[in-house]
């Protein structure tokens, strides 16, 4: 959090809330990964929840929201309901998509997310034509990409970039640093380390701001969307931040300095925005409510989820061509 | 589902005069007429009306509903992609096939998924217009015959209209389709003969086949501009008492061999001649799904293609290695007087 | 020249007991060890040892030779190739064969060209380690069998080791090629079992198949880490009587077909089973040169494959998909059962 | 040429003469080809001539040359043969490659010029290889790539100008803007047409050029060589100048709004230098003689390299493998 901000109480709690949900989602699906009932690679965003929850609100209905393979908590703060994604994840009939996307590779067109991407780089361009069609279909439609640090050294990311500058689309690009592309330094892999200057070359606008810090990432978002829906053209955002837990699940981390993961709990957005309300006065039992409510919420999706059946092998070979 | 048809003469309804580069305008048009949703993009189709002419007057009728774009192909295909999820029918060009191989991963990890994964509630009706194959002097770079890569590739569908007509059509059919297509034509052609193209009808469903010419001896399935040799092949044979049957497959994807196995069941002999090179080839697919069905055949069923090379730039080197109306004849002929 | 080995047990010479992942790691060290121009880098290979483990070990032992890089498949690709043509031979890995799509064109336009263009004079031998197929939860953009893209590009090799020691002997191999070559492994291998492996001969020279199985009733042709299912499915059908020949086609290019077909002349059936979707897939190239050959087959021959389709993710999906061990045993009892 | 310093005499006679030998080739080569004796697409770099000139002279010969399709002024600033060249253009079992490479894709490793290459942007990662060999190699090799405006804005681009600047690699980026990618204004294409900026988004050097002065050119290449040659990573110099021809042999050049290639054929190269000369009193027949020298050396290379045999289909299928 900026330090020379307090936040709006009310916000405050309600991003609080936010957190918790994407945190307790993610904890939820790191113990059914390890149980066995989600299979394959699973990427989580514990640590990262301030992105999607600063982001989100600030979006409307005909926006598109595109995301990766650590795409879940930007799938819940869209409005993607816990207990379809959950029941996504493991496999189950009643998934977003029966179990066909997965973990890394869902989409709820519904609720305006417009998929994960497990092709680093491959969703920019592909949220680029969202804001093409915008321009086109009068929906006033914004579309809002998120990628990693190390997407934007993917080609795919560059093109997208100036496409959608050279042609002032209303596009968001949402660069989550986290410091590492996988299991490598994003700061060993350039010799620019400030991501976001990367705008200038697009002559687009730029700015890198606190990623852990809900308020400070809506009020950027803010700034972009209006941006765009000026007709002003895209923005790149870097959002500074750390995942607490591995790449993926299984993640030795042994690629991680001692410390490292300790210092950025003490950064981390829950505790942050927990302490800065709790300083302000907010009291306990509200504080703790954020939490409960969201383990409630989740506990409750997840037992719908896996009370569902096992998605059908019969139907596997459905929807191949219209 | 495929229709296949013949080139029995129908009377002649009203049609225009068209070369094929301008009848694939005029399916253009026609899209841009009657779908609001289809925009047409690529590098230089729009102010410049495209490097081969076909995209000419498209930006000053439509404005910018067709426009140019940065030399950025995965940004073509990857807008394409997200454009068409809102529902949008983009109509891209890469303006070679070989180019292609810079962002396939926008057709194959892409447009292919989209309508599966999301179980159809969010598919990628996009067109891509290319062209391919070697032309005298064309470069390594340039020469490649690609459609086989597509043909591996579920999710999309694959044309490659020889005629004006066909061009017509399938970017009738392409537009009109709700699955990814390639529309794979040949610079070779654009600016060939005039022949009326009837361009009222409703857009064809996509899968058809056409039997070129009728004939007893052998069937030669073939595809692509070099249907051009294998009928010139067939016509110079007729000398030689040989009587060829050539079908070719306008849509490789869906692929209908109904009319080939039909017409091997009279012939027992077959030759696939594509313009690729052979191992990998699209041959491949029509020799192996002949052998799985059991049509007995006569003799060895033969592939006639570019032998596995890269394609050199000297016209004198290249004539050497894609498959000439000579090369194609005196294959044919084996093919016919091989002893069963 | 190809050369075709049995399964026949050798006197056993000294080796390691080592997994399929470990083999490999074997023969990258021998690489860096012996042939002081090869260069080892992709992403997170170095530092991290690679995501699989398979790189392990690597970058304390030799330095900057091995390095990690951005995620810039081009970037890897095309670097690789432009240090190959100064006389290095660079051995990158992608991650997944998948994400090759990114950046095929620096292995088709650039890679496969170099030594044709140049008549011999700048080949760019590089090695391409990648890994690929389905894996319980994986996705459809990290689950494709990609093999048959490569196999179409002249001037490419391709090979895919099934066992330990054919993983050794593969990048040995290819580390010594001088042409480009493509190593396909397998994920769900490398933590396998420990099994011994000749780490101490010199180069196999590339284009080997192995006959894992001798048999009289059909002849069963595949490749990568499906062999494994095929054998088992072999294995059970014995109870029923039934006792197939199983060739495994280490090297897909070279293809060496001469075990198949002398195969083929004993038992008169043939099936291909491979994890890749079957249109377009290198088992129509098996059928097709079968099919061109003229070996007389008592029955249609068939191909198992994953049918064309995309992959889903959820593993009760993606099995009823990609061929099973119930699902080839059943086949090829229908195979074998069929009427002449 | 900068207006504030005059030209050495020596060396601008040397470079008027190099121009003179570029612009003369791309001449026979455009005569060659309406005469049918070379076939395909040929791309002339008529009006590019400074570049190479001023470049070229700077390499040792262990540096390594890219460059594109509109390669035949490099390849022979470089040092390639006219004849082979030309013989390679017309098919030639004499030529470079014996006809295979053409116009647009030949290559002569032994004089240090690595190969034109034809799709946009991939010779760049190539380039970044070559660079990367020389570290490991012990040669000191720097690595030279041309490109176009256009290519800029290719992924693979994007990726090998990271990668070189990441690894401090010892590559020089040239940029040859020209304003047009093929029949399209680069202007319209990018929304910061000051394409050199780029170079700060990836850490590097970056300077935009006069790139119609050989001896602007020729400093800015030093520079850039230095840095390179010093450990100090990669350059990315972008050469303004024009084509005073078509894209490629054929185009009708309708984008092209009236009076442009008029008003470039007074800032064009050999106009200027022979001016420049000319007011520093160099006398005529010096000045004629560059272009003299030229005609003459190009006149014997062409029929030199017509005089060989065509390329024999015979031999089309050697050299696929080892
Ligand atoms: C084209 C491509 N290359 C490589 C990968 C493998 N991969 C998956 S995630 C990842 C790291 C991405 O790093 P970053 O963009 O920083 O995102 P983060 O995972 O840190 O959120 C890599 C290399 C891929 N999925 N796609
Ligand atoms: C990947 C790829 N896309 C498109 C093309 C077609 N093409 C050839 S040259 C060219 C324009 C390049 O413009 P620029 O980079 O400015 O170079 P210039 O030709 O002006 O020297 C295009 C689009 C290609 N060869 N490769
Ligand atoms: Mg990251
Ligand atoms: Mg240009």
């Amino acid at each position: 959090m900026s330090d020379d901000r307090l936040p709006d109480p009310t916000q405050g709690l309600a991003d609080l809330h936010g957190l918790w949900r994407i945190r307790v989602l993610e904890e939820k699906v790191r113990d059914l990964r390890l149980s066995g009932e989600i299979a394959g690679s699973v990427h989580l965003a514990i640590g990262q929840e301030a992105g999607p929850v600063g982001v989100c609100t600030e979006l409307t209905e005909a926006d598109a929201l595109f995301a990766t393979y650590r795409g879940h908590g930007w799938a819940l703060a869209r409005g993607v309901p816990a207990d379809a994604m959950l029941a996504e994840l493991a496999g189950r009939t009643t998934g977003l998509n029966g179990g066909r996307g997965g973990s890394a590779y869902f989409t709820a067109p519904r609720y305006g997310f417009h998929g994960e991407n497990s092709i680093v780089g491959a969703g920019a361009p592909i949220a680029v034509g969202a804001a093409l069609a915008g321009k086109h279909d009068g929906s006033g439609r914004i579309a809002v990409t998120v990628f990693g640090d190390g997407a934007l050294n993917q080609g795919a990311t560059h093109e997208a970039l100036n496409f959608a500058a050279a042609f002032k689309l209303g596009v968001v690009f949402v660069c989550e640093n986290n410091l590492y592309s996988e299991l490598t330094p994003i700061a060993d892999m350039v010799a620019e380390p400030e991501l976001y200057k990367r705008a200038a070359a697009y002559g687009m606008a730029g700015e890198r701001l606190d990623g852990n810090d809900p308020s400070a990432v809506r009020d950027a978002a803010r700034r972009a969307l209006e941006r765009a829906r000026a007709g002003q053209g895209p923005t790149l955002l870097e959002l500074m931040t750390q995942r607490l837990v591995g790449h993926y699940i299984g993640d030795a981390e042994q690629y991680r300095p001692a410390g490292e993961v300790e210092r950025a709990k003490q950064t981390e957005p829950i505790v942050r925005l927990r302490a800065a309300l709790a300083a302000e006065g907010v009291p306990d039992t509200d504080l703790d409510d954020c939490e409960n409510g969201a383990r409630e919420e989740i506990e409750q999706a997840a037992a719908a989820a896996l009370a569902a059946p096992i998605a059908d092998g019969a139907t596997a070979k459905e929807h191949i061509y219209a | 589902m495929p229709e296949a048809t013949t080139m029995a003469t129908t009377g002649a309804p009203a049609g225009l005069n068209l070369r094929y580069g301008e009848a694939i305008n005029a399916g253009l048009v026609r899209l841009l007429t009657e779908l609001p949703e289809t925009l047409v993009y690529g590098e230089d189709v729009a102010k410049p009306g495209g490097v081969f002419g076909v995209t000419r007057g498209l930006r000053r009728r439509f404005g910018d509903r067709v426009f140019d774009t940065p030399i950025s192909e995965a940004a073509i295909l990857g807008s394409a992609v997200g454009a068409a999820l809102m529902g949008l029918r983009p109509i891209v060009e890469i303006m070679w096939a070989d180019f292609s191989l810079v962002a396939l991963d926008q057709l194959v990890n892409q447009a292919a998924n989209a309508r599966y994964v999301s179980r159809g509630e969010a598919p990628a009706p996009i067109v891509v217009r290319t062209q391919q194959g070697n032309a005298p002097g064309a470069c390594a770079q340039h020469s490649q015959s690609l459609e086989a890569l597509f043909l591996h590739v579920p999710g999309l569908r694959v044309v490659m209209p020889w005629t004006a007509q066909d061009g017509y059509d399938a970017l009738l059919a392409a537009g009109y389709s709700d699955d990814p297509v390639i529309v794979i034509e040949n610079r070779t052609l654009y600016a060939g003969e005039k022949t009326e193209v009837r361009i009222d009808g409703p857009p064809r469903p996509a899968g058809w086949t056409t039997v070129r010419r009728p004939g007893r001896d052998a069937t030669v399935v073939t595809w692509g501009a070099i249907t051009a040799r294998v009928l010139a092949a067939a016509d110079r044979l007729v000398a030689d008492g040989i009587d060829l049957e050539v079908v070719e497959l306008t849509w490789l994807n869906p692929l209908d061999l109904t009319e080939v196995l039909g017409s091997l069941g009279r012939t027992g002999r077959l030759a696939v001649v594509h313009e690729a090179n052979v191992t990998g080839g699209f041959g491949a697919e029509v020799l192996a799904r002949v052998a799985e069905s059991g049509v007995p055949l006569s003799t060895a069923p033969v592939r006639i293609g570019t032998p596995d090379s890269r394609i050199p730039a000297a016209p004198s080197l290249a004539e050497a290695l894609v498959p000439s109306v000579d090369r194609i004849a005196a294959q044919l002929t084996k093919l016919v007087q091989e002893k069963p």
